[in-house]
């Protein structure tokens, strides 16, 4: 495949299999850095084992995974991984919900993880600056002391944007950022995701194709675990194939 | 009272027999009156009573055979007031020699005449000899067990006239036996007796032959040891075989304990998510259920003494799973959703079931026996198989068959896993979860009563039968796999099997130390158990 | 006659109130939507509606008969079928055991999976076997809605069925509760965020805003200026 | 840092605590040895002692609290670390008897003479210096939590596997330190004991001088857990505890956040069972009991989990309870006991501290409750697939 | 100060795993006082017992002892049955200067000058026991079967000794140790039968504690062990483990007590019957912890009586010598190592569940607190009378060794 260096995420061939079930099928997937990349494709196509395997959640039978162009992902745990500043927004939504909007918030900023640094940390005016702005972002300034668990589904969706934006990772990888958000949300989301991609790498998975088209980037559909076709979106959503199996008429 | 008027008749008796029992007769008419001599010992010592039995075996007369076999059983009795001896039989009395049925008198004090264990050994011996002839092909086989254990050159004749008459190949085997082993311990035999006796020796003569056959090696002439030798080498080969196989049977009659404790606790801590401390009193009321069934049997229908554990089944389960509702009910209800806090619940449960225990039926062991299928042993090849244990491990197989049905094959067994998984949810797909969650905890409670049952057959039923099973439980369904019934019947035999192989070696104590840090350092191989369940399914 | 009426339900959660003085009537064989920005109220009316958090004030009228303080499995016995946000699948039940916890309230002759299910959601048949934990989000949303169908609910509650569904059955689904309507007589009550999927089915609306309708009326009132400012940030 | 660390654990609740923990630490043998017999303010000695075992069980209570309620690790074994702690503490007075025992060996204690035993086993070595004494009661405990702990927490054993061989761990001491073979006593333990530091055992002013050290380390536990949970290792450690692998792909190295929780907590228990070996005068392998290691649970939760005072409430009051019933019903105190366990499960769910702060909070006004987990399930649940997060509705 | 009733302190397990033993002798000991305060008490005063309930819980019983002690202010303490429960209280009598007697047979090496041993030393139970059957039953083979604590083991020890001395071949003495509440018995059972079958008379000295012995008994039955081939003698089985299941199978096994419930004498028999009664079941059985207890208060009784006062030192210094009858027909004299003298009974199990003694010692038997047979405690002698006055007092440099020195 192609140059590996100068990517932010490169993945080659990779598959990974269940019981037999084949979720991801050679799959390879270039994103450069400050690059956008959509991600479509059926129900059970592989997009969130992907992110799986990229994360460190699953490993992958076969295949090459490297981040920066460097660092095989293969061979990290989660958490090492999360340090080397790959961020995740899960596709239902996973905060701590016995700890505040505030603490969720705090556990997320980008800050030494170690033990001795976390026991002796102490917030500073700027994380608080920080902190209070991305909860303006995320529009839940009037909740930061209620209980994560005493959100709405959405409001919790939001939430999670806000760690992914507090962790301030070099790649972002965004599962369904906009289900169960109001069409003006959606709207909203697309703009602060284009935002962040003049910067960061981004890949965001959904199936709202209005939000695909608002993030006005390359579109890459998945089905059976490996590329059915990739383009702008409306080359995409040209695709015969890919009106059979995902768009449908 | 401590006069006794035929003292020195006996003493000279004794005298006179021991005379004669150096020069063996076979006289049927020899001398002394079996009456009195039977009489006798109603007020006999136990030593007088030796020299009565050496007596009574001495005259050689079958008649006596009644006498000694009920003196041996406790069964002889002697009147207190008159100082006849009788046998007491079911409750009814016949004379000792004539072996007729004796009308009662009156309600007489009758005292039985004690034995002790050298006169049973005593009375053996001279039974052997007196019953190698018997009708009975029990008795005629404990007759020439006894001639085995004996190996007195004297029994040559006498089991040599037995085998010519005998028809029965099992009895006529140990005959042989009996026979070889005391050909080979003679010095005078011939070469050739030995050589035949040889084979004899190592294919019957049990766990003796190996020890017989070194003693005689050491005495055998130069011809017969290569023989000897290779037939102790064979022995040894069968044992170490027979030793592992054993290991094995051990292993798994240990692990299908270990499975009937833990299976009511792979429901309600398995599949309910209660962290069931009083599952141990739930087994131990399973077990008292027993004990009262049988007290009542043992009361009123002494007859169906041998029904009682099939009577005690149904009736531990309903007791069990009743107590199990009735604390799902009104604890464990309040407390879904906090699965933790059912710990400190059923601790409370648990003291307070136990001292329920110890309040109505007192802190001690309470008696519960085997029925007559349930005793005993027999032999598999090498192996001595005992009943109780092969019925346990049988029953262990067949609880576990019928939960793995009920929860996989009917619709109850759905929704309990359905409850358990998602309650709201069940709830919301018009599932009752009141009614399934008290099913479910009455079935693992139930359950666990089953298990009280057989285990009240090899062990203490007391109020703390439960504590003694609660950590191995745990520990099986640990291992085995939280939720997977497949994991317990795997984790309790990998546990049984495991420990009896380490038992030799290590002694009982290490054995069990060894397991618990092999169970620690597998966790660290396999977090979830033996059956982990994997997959995104088990991470939500 | 209505199938369902909520009538003036408040709802709290602790001390917070959720929601006040909420009314809804879903008129039989008709589609009812209601809409709202997040943290309105939406799946809260909906759970009232299920039993799932009762009611500080207000009746629930289901059948003409007041529902009151019945546990969910009665009303879902009568005919209440629910779909919950987040899908909430049995993880470890199998997809066809997930199915068959409809069963629960169902007469035997009825007891089979009926075949419109499969049609509707092809690969959830193809797929009988998987643990429903292992499906990936849109199989367990088409896993939910199928295993609601299987109560045969006269009553059909869906809370957010077409988040992460792919447009195609997404498409599928918005023919299949027509088809429920129109041929079943089936009265449906459908929380949804995606505008353009209610204007397409839905006969009625309600719009809430915190905790509270704002406007009630035909599908067409989606389009007037006052609804669309309560639906924007 | 530090001590902007040590200022933010000592928040107005911790101040209350350790404030009267120290004067409590002062007042009672102030009682007992000032005050003559008789007199209203005189403190039994048998209060001494009593109230000195029951501060030990606080330290352990809390030791247990810290992992358990705010990190989501049950530790069914906890007893474990205090017996070894204890054990550490009693070979050093066994060493301090000398001479002194019933066949007047020097170096031998007195179980190891009659069983034969010829010469001091090496790890028996240096126990008769104090100094070396106390460094193993932090060691030994430390070093075991840390080996199980780095094992088990690095294989991501969680809930109840990981509760059940914390269980396994004690049982297994417990039947090791049970063989006569070990060289721990057997069964008997370590007993008649004479001088710690020279100062008879039994003398009042040695008790209460055992006592004010007892409630002063309690007053130093509290500082320390108070300074843990406070800080934003607090936080992280609640996150583990509610969401583990969450937290991971958040970058937090989840096994050595529970490792330094479980080591901290292995040492807390301990030096807990060092000062109780003194009061009691016996340790023996009954303290490694699983049974024993579930009730410092019950007393957690009694006390309420996931607070600092709760599992020391939790912990004088249960013991309380146990001391008094068993002289006053002692046929029936067990039905007393069982039934205040499910008392409190039922109708004080977050513990009589938790539950008792929560009315207070509500008498003062609808503010949010976020000292205290809301589910009480927490992590350590989440294998039990019947683990529901959200709060049951009425039915 | 001497009004109101003398206290007693009852300070056994009710609770926990020892209450199967020890709740019976709570019991026992309600029934002396309540005897004793019908023939008018001590010293004219009643007495009156303070029940506590040790929860199989050693730390716990050390507190109760001091609550029994300060609090209530007993005159005396009759309790425990394990040894760590003993040692466990015995540094709170020491410093309190109480009385405790204690009525189980034990491993000895000890004597406190607080402390009445009333149950068995080793000398009064396992070598006369081993005796027998060396002697009478001809055994040449031994399995010393136990619990793995300190009684069994020091027992074992002793006896291994006593063996090799008498000559039997160490490949001749197999030694087998379980945990407590072992349930598990087949392998060592089958163990015991294969070392038994070869070709000597073999025979099992049992040391197995409490609970585990039921299922070892039952394991024993179901393999065929009999009695004449291979007995197994043991010392912590009594009539009330065997209440436990049908000993049809496993009668002519034996026992070594310093009494059985079936010893006909008049005052068993009364004994028996004043139990039953108290208790309220004829099914109750008595045991030799029983009639310890029996001894113990008695002596204590007379002791008190002699001295006029309850109070220790006048006590400890009038019950040296103090004789009161046993149960078995003889008299039980306190000794100054604050051991009493015992007959040795060796009885057979009957179908019955009850024993038949089938040998006893001529004379009765004093406790000894120093065994012979460990090198160390050889030399040892425990005496509470002047001069010695010392637990341990070493008969060779002629000192009392450690602190338990005269007071
Ligand atoms: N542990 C597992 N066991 C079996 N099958 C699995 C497992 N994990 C995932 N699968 C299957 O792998 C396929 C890919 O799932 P994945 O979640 O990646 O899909 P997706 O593209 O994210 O779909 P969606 O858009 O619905 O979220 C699905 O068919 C799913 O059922
Ligand atoms: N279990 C709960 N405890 C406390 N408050 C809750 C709970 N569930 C919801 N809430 C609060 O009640 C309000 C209504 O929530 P609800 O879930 O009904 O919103 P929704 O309209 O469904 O939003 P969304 O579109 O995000 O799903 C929200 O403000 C939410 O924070
Ligand atoms: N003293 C005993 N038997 O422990
Ligand atoms: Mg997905
Ligand atoms: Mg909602």
């Amino acid at each position: 495949m192609a140059d590996k260096t100068d990517t932010m995420l490169y993945l080659d061939g990779v598959s990974v299999s269940f019981d037999g079930f084949r979720a991801l099928n050679g799959l390879s997937i270039i994103v450069y850095p400050a690059e956008m990349l959509a991600i479509i494709g059926p129900n059970g196509a592989g997009k969130t084992t992907m992110m799986d395997i990229i994360t460190g959640k699953t490993r992958p039978d076969d295949g090459e995974v490297l981040f920066d162009g460097r660092t095989d992902l293969t061979q990290l745990d989660e958490a090492a991984i999360a340090n080397l500043g790959i961020g995740r927004k899960f596709q239902k939504p996973t905060v701590f919900e016995n700890q505040t909007v505030w603490d969720n918030l705090e556990l997320a900023l980008k800050k030494p993880r170690n033990v001795l640094a976390t026991l002796f940390y102490a917030m500073d005016a700027s994380d608080r600056a920080r902190l209070d702005e991305i909860l303006e972002t995320v529009r839940l300034t009037a909740r930061k002391n209620d209980l994560a668990a005493d959100l709405s589904h959405g409001q919790k969706q939001w939430l999670e944007i806000g760690m992914l934006l507090a962790q301030d990772p070099k790649l972002l990888l965004v599962d369904e950022p906009v289900a169960g958000m109001t069409d003006s949300e959606t709207v909203e989301t697309a703009k602060l995701l284009k935002d962040i991609a003049r910067t960061r790498s981004v890949v965001v998975v959904e199936h709202d194709m209005s939000f695909v088209r608002d993030l006005d980037t390359r579109v890459m559909c998945l089905a059976e675990g490996s590329v059915l076709a990739e383009g702008s979106l409306d080359q995409v959503s040209a695709n015969p194939k890919v009106i059979e199996s995902y768009l449908g008429r | 009272m401590r006069f006794r008027p035929l003292q020195l008749l006996m003493l000279a008796l004794a005298l006179a027999c021991g005379l004669l029992a150096t020069a063996p007769s076979r006289a049927q008419d020899g001398g002394a009156d079996i009456g009195a001599l039977v009489r006798a010992m109603g007020e006999a010592s136990l030593r007088e009573l030796q020299a009565i039995v050496s007596d009574l075996a001495a005259t050689g007369d079958p008649s006596v055979t009644p006498s000694l076999e009920a003196l041996a059983a406790g069964n002889l009795y002697v009147n207190d007031e008159t100082g006849a001896v009788v046998i007491m039989q079911r409750n009814r009395m016949y004379d000792p020699v004539s072996e007729e049925e004796i009308a009662p008198v009156g309600d007489t004090d009758l005292s039985r005449i004690r034995v002790n264990n050298s006169l049973r050994r005593d009375i053996g011996t001279a039974l052997g000899g007196l019953t190698l002839m018997s009708p009975n092909t029990a008795t005629r086989m404990s007759a020439a067990r006894s001639m085995l254990a004996a190996r007195s050159p004297d029994n040559l004749p006498l089991l040599e006239e037995a085998i010519a008459e005998e028809t029965d190949d099992a009895v006529r085997r140990m005959m042989n036996a009996a026979r070889a082993v005391t050909i080979l311990g003679m010095p005078d035999a011939s070469l050739e007796e030995k050589r035949a006796a040889i084979p004899v020796v190592a294919q019957s003569a049990g766990r003796e032959a190996a020890t017989i056959l070194n003693a005689a090696l050491s005495t055998a002439p130069e011809e017969l040891r290569p023989s000897i030798e290779a037939s102790i080498a064979g022995i040894e080969r069968d044992r170490a075989v027979w030793g592992a196989a054993q290991n094995v049977w051990f292993g798994i009659s240990l692990g299908s304990v270990l499975l009937l404790a833990a299976i009511g606790l792979a429901i309600t801590f398995g599949v309910m998510g209660v962290i069931n401390m009083a599952h141990g009193e739930m087994v131990m009321l399973g077990a008292y259920t027993t004990f009262v069934v049988q007290e009542v049997i043992r009361q009123s229908a002494p007859g169906l003494f041998d029904y009682s554990l099939a009577i005690a089944l149904p009736l531990a389960f309903l007791v069990t799973a009743l107590v199990g509702i009735c604390i799902e009910r009104g604890v464990i209800r309040l407390l879904y959703g906090r699965p933790l806090e059912t710990l400190l619940a059923t601790w409370g449960i648990s003291l307070i079931l136990q001292q329920a225990v110890r309040s109505i039926f007192g802190p001690t062991n309470k008696m519960v026996s085997n029925p007559s299928w349930m005793s005993g042993a027999f032999e598999l090849g090498g192996l001595t198989i005992t009943w109780s244990r092969l019925w346990i491990v049988v029953f262990a197989i067949v609880v576990f068959v019928a939960l793995l049905l009920v929860l996989k094959r009917t619709a109850l067994g759905l929704q309990m896993r359905a409850v358990t998984q998602n309650r709201r949810m069940a709830s919301a797909m018009g599932i009752r979860t009141p009614f399934v969650d008290a099913m479910t905890f009455g079935l693992g409670s139930g359950i666990a009563g089953l298990a009280g049952v057989a285990l009240s057959q090899i062990d203490n039923v007391s109020p703390n039968l439960g504590q003694g099973y609660i950590i191995d439980s745990f520990m099986v369904v640990v291992f085995g796999g939280v939720g997977n019934l497949w994991g317990t019947l795997v984790g309790a035999m990998t546990l049984g099997i495991a420990n009896k192989f380490l038992e030799p070696y290590a002694g009982a104590v290490l054995a069990k130390i060894l397991i618990l840090v092999l169970i620690i350092l597998f966790i660290q191989r396999r977090p979830r158990g033996l059956f982990a369940l994997k997959g995104r399914a088990v991470e939500q | 006659m209505t199938a369902l009426t909520i009538r003036a339900v408040d709802l709290h959660y602790g001390a917070a109130q959720a929601l006040r003085n909420v009314t809804i009537e879903c008129r039989p064989g008709r589609i009812t939507a209601v809409l709202g920005r997040n943290g309105v109220g939406k799946s809260s009316t909906l759970r009232a509606i299920t039993g799932i958090n009762s009611v500080s004030a207000g009746d629930i009228v289901f059948d003409a008969e007041a529902l009151k303080k019945s546990p969910p499995y009665k009303r879902a016995r009568m005919g209440l079928g629910y779909v919950p946000q987040g899908r909430e699948i049995f993880p470890l039940l199998t997809v066809k055991e997930n199915l068959e916890t409809g069963y629960a309230g169902l007469k035997r002759a009825d007891r089979h999976i009926p075949e419109t299910i499969f049609t509707l959601f092809p690969v959830l048949k193809s797929m009988l076997g998987r643990r429903g934990g292992d499906l990936s989000g849109g199989q367990q949303q088409q896993l939910a809605i199928g295993r609601a169908l299987v109560t045969r609910p006269k009553v059909l509650v869906l809370d957010e069925p077409t988040e992460g569904i792919q447009p195609s059955i997404i498409k599928d689904i918005g023919r299949a509760l027509q088809f429920l309507r129109d041929d079943m007589g089936m009265t449906i009550l459908l929380v949804e965020q995606y505008l353009d999927f209610c204007r397409e089915i839905a006969d009625d609306i309600y719009v809430m805003d915190r905790g509270e309708i704002q406007h009630s009326g035909p599908a067409s009132d989606l389009d007037l200026p006052e609804v669309r400012r309560h639906l924007m940030v | 840092m530090i001590t902007q660390a040590i200022l933010r654990a000592l928040d107005k609740k911790a101040i209350w605590l350790v404030g009267i923990l120290l004067v409590i630490a002062i007042a009672i043998p102030a009682g007992n040895l000032l005050i003559p017999p008789g007199q209203p303010f005189h403190v039994p000695a048998y209060i001494v002692t009593l109230f000195g075992k029951y501060l030990c069980y606080a330290i352990l209570a809390l030791a247990l609290d810290l992992v358990w309620g705010y990190c989501g690790i049950l530790s069914l074994g906890h007893g474990a670390f205090f017996a070894l702690g204890g054990y550490a503490m009693g070979m050093y007075l066994m060493r301090q008897i000398g001479d002194r025992g019933v066949y007047a060996n020097p170096t031998l204690p007195d179980f190891m003479v009659f069983l034969n035993w010829r010469e001091l086993p090496w790890y028996w070595q240096g126990f008769d210096q104090f100094w070396f004494a106390m460094i193993m009661v932090v060691l030994v405990p430390g070093i075991l939590a840390f080996v199980f702990g780095f094992l088990a927490f690095r294989s991501r054993v969680t809930g109840v596997y990981l509760s059940i061989m914390t269980q396994a761990m004690t049982f297994a001491l417990l039947l090791a330190f049970f063989r006569n073979d070990m060289g721990f006593g057997g069964n008997n333990g370590l007993t008649d004991f004479k001088e710690i530091l020279g100062f008879p055992i039994q003398a009042a002013s040695t008790r209460s001088a055992l006592f004010a050290a007892t409630a002063v380390t309690l007053a130093l536990s509290v500082i320390v857990c108070s300074m843990i949970v406070n800080s934003k290792l607090g936080k992280v450690m609640a996150a583990i505890r509610d969401a583990e692998s969450r937290t991971r792909f958040l970058g937090y190295r989840v096994e050595y956040v529970k490792l330094f929780a479980f080591t901290v907590s292995a040492i807390m228990a301990g030096i807990a069972g060092a000062l109780y070996v003194p009061q009691v005068g016996i340790i023996n392998p009954g303290e490694f009991e699983p049974a024993n290691s579930i009730e410092v649970v019950i007393w957690t939760a009694v006390g309420g989990r996931g607070t600092i005072v709760g599992p020391i409430i939790g912990a004088v009051l249960v013991n309380m309870g146990k001391s008094y019933f068993t002289g006053a019903l002692p046929d029936l105190w067990l039905f007393a006991l069982g039934g205040l366990f499910i008392f409190v499960t039922i109708f004080l769910p977050k513990g009589i501290v938790g539950t008792f702060a929560q009315w207070w909070r509500q008498a003062r006004g609808p503010r949010r409750d976020n000292t205290t987990p809301r589910d009480t399930g927490a992590s350590a649940d989440r294998p039990l697939v019947a683990a529901d997060p959200q709060p049951k509705p009425a039915e | 100060q001497d009004e109101g009733p003398i206290k007693v302190g009852i300070l056994h397990s009710l609770s926990g795993t020892m209450a199967i033993s020890e709740t019976t002798l709570r019991d026992v000991m309600l029934m002396l006082i309540e005897q004793q305060n019908a023939k008018g008490g001590i010293l004219g005063r009643q007495i009156e017992p303070v029940v506590v309930d040790t929860a199989s819980d050693w730390p716990l019983a050390a507190e109760l002892a001091r609550r029994l002690i300060e609090v209530d202010e007993v005159d005396a303490v009759f309790g425990c049955w394990t040894s760590v429960c003993r040692k466990s209280v015995l540094p709170v009598f020491e410093e309190l200067n109480s009385l405790l007697f204690y009525p189980v047979q034990y491993e000895g090496e000890e004597s406190q000058r607080n402390v009445f041993y009333t149950g068995a030393s080793p000398n009064q139970q396992a070598i006369p026991a081993v005796d027998y059957l060396m002697d009478e039953e001809g055994v040449e083979r031994w399995v010393l079967a136990g619990t793995d604590y300190v009684y069994p083991q020091t027992t074992n020890l002793i006896l291994e000794q006593y063996l090799l001395d008498a000559g039997i071949a160490q490949e001749d003495i197999l030694i087998n140790y379980t945990p407590f509440g072992h349930s598990d018995w087949q392998t060592i059972v089958s163990d015991i039968v294969a070392f038994g079958s070869e070709g000597k008379k073999t025979a099992v000295v049992s040391t197995i504690n409490g609970d585990a012995n039921v299922p070892f008994y039952r394991e024993l039955a179901n393999q065929g062990v009999a009695a004449e081939d291979i007995p197994v003698v043991a010392f912590s089985v009594g009539e009330e483990e065997l209440s436990g299941f049908d000993t049809t199978p496993l009668v002519g096994h034996l026992a070594a007590w310093n009494y059985f419930m079936s010893v006909d004498t008049p005052e068993n028999a009364e004994f028996i019957e004043a139990w039953q009664s108290f208790i309220g079941s004829t099914d109750r059985v008595t045991n030799d912890p029983m009639e310890a207890h029996y001894i113990g208060f008695n002596m204590w009784v007379a002791a008190v009586e002699a001295a006029g006062t309850t109070d220790p030192d006048a006590v400890i210094d009038a019950i040296v010598g103090v004789e009161v009858p046993n149960l078995t027909g003889g008299v039980a004299t306190m000794l100054p190592n604050h051991h009493i003298t015992k007959p040795v009974l060796i009885g057979e199990i009957q179908d019955d569940g009850q024993f038949f003694v089938v040998w006893e010692t001529e004379d009765l038997v004093p406790g000894d607190a120093w065994s012979d047979f460990l090198p160390e405690s050889a030399v040892l002698e425990a005496d509470w009378t002047a001069p010695i006055n010392c637990g341990n007092y070493n008969t060779q440099t002629q000192t009392c060794g450690g602190s338990t020195v005269t007071p």
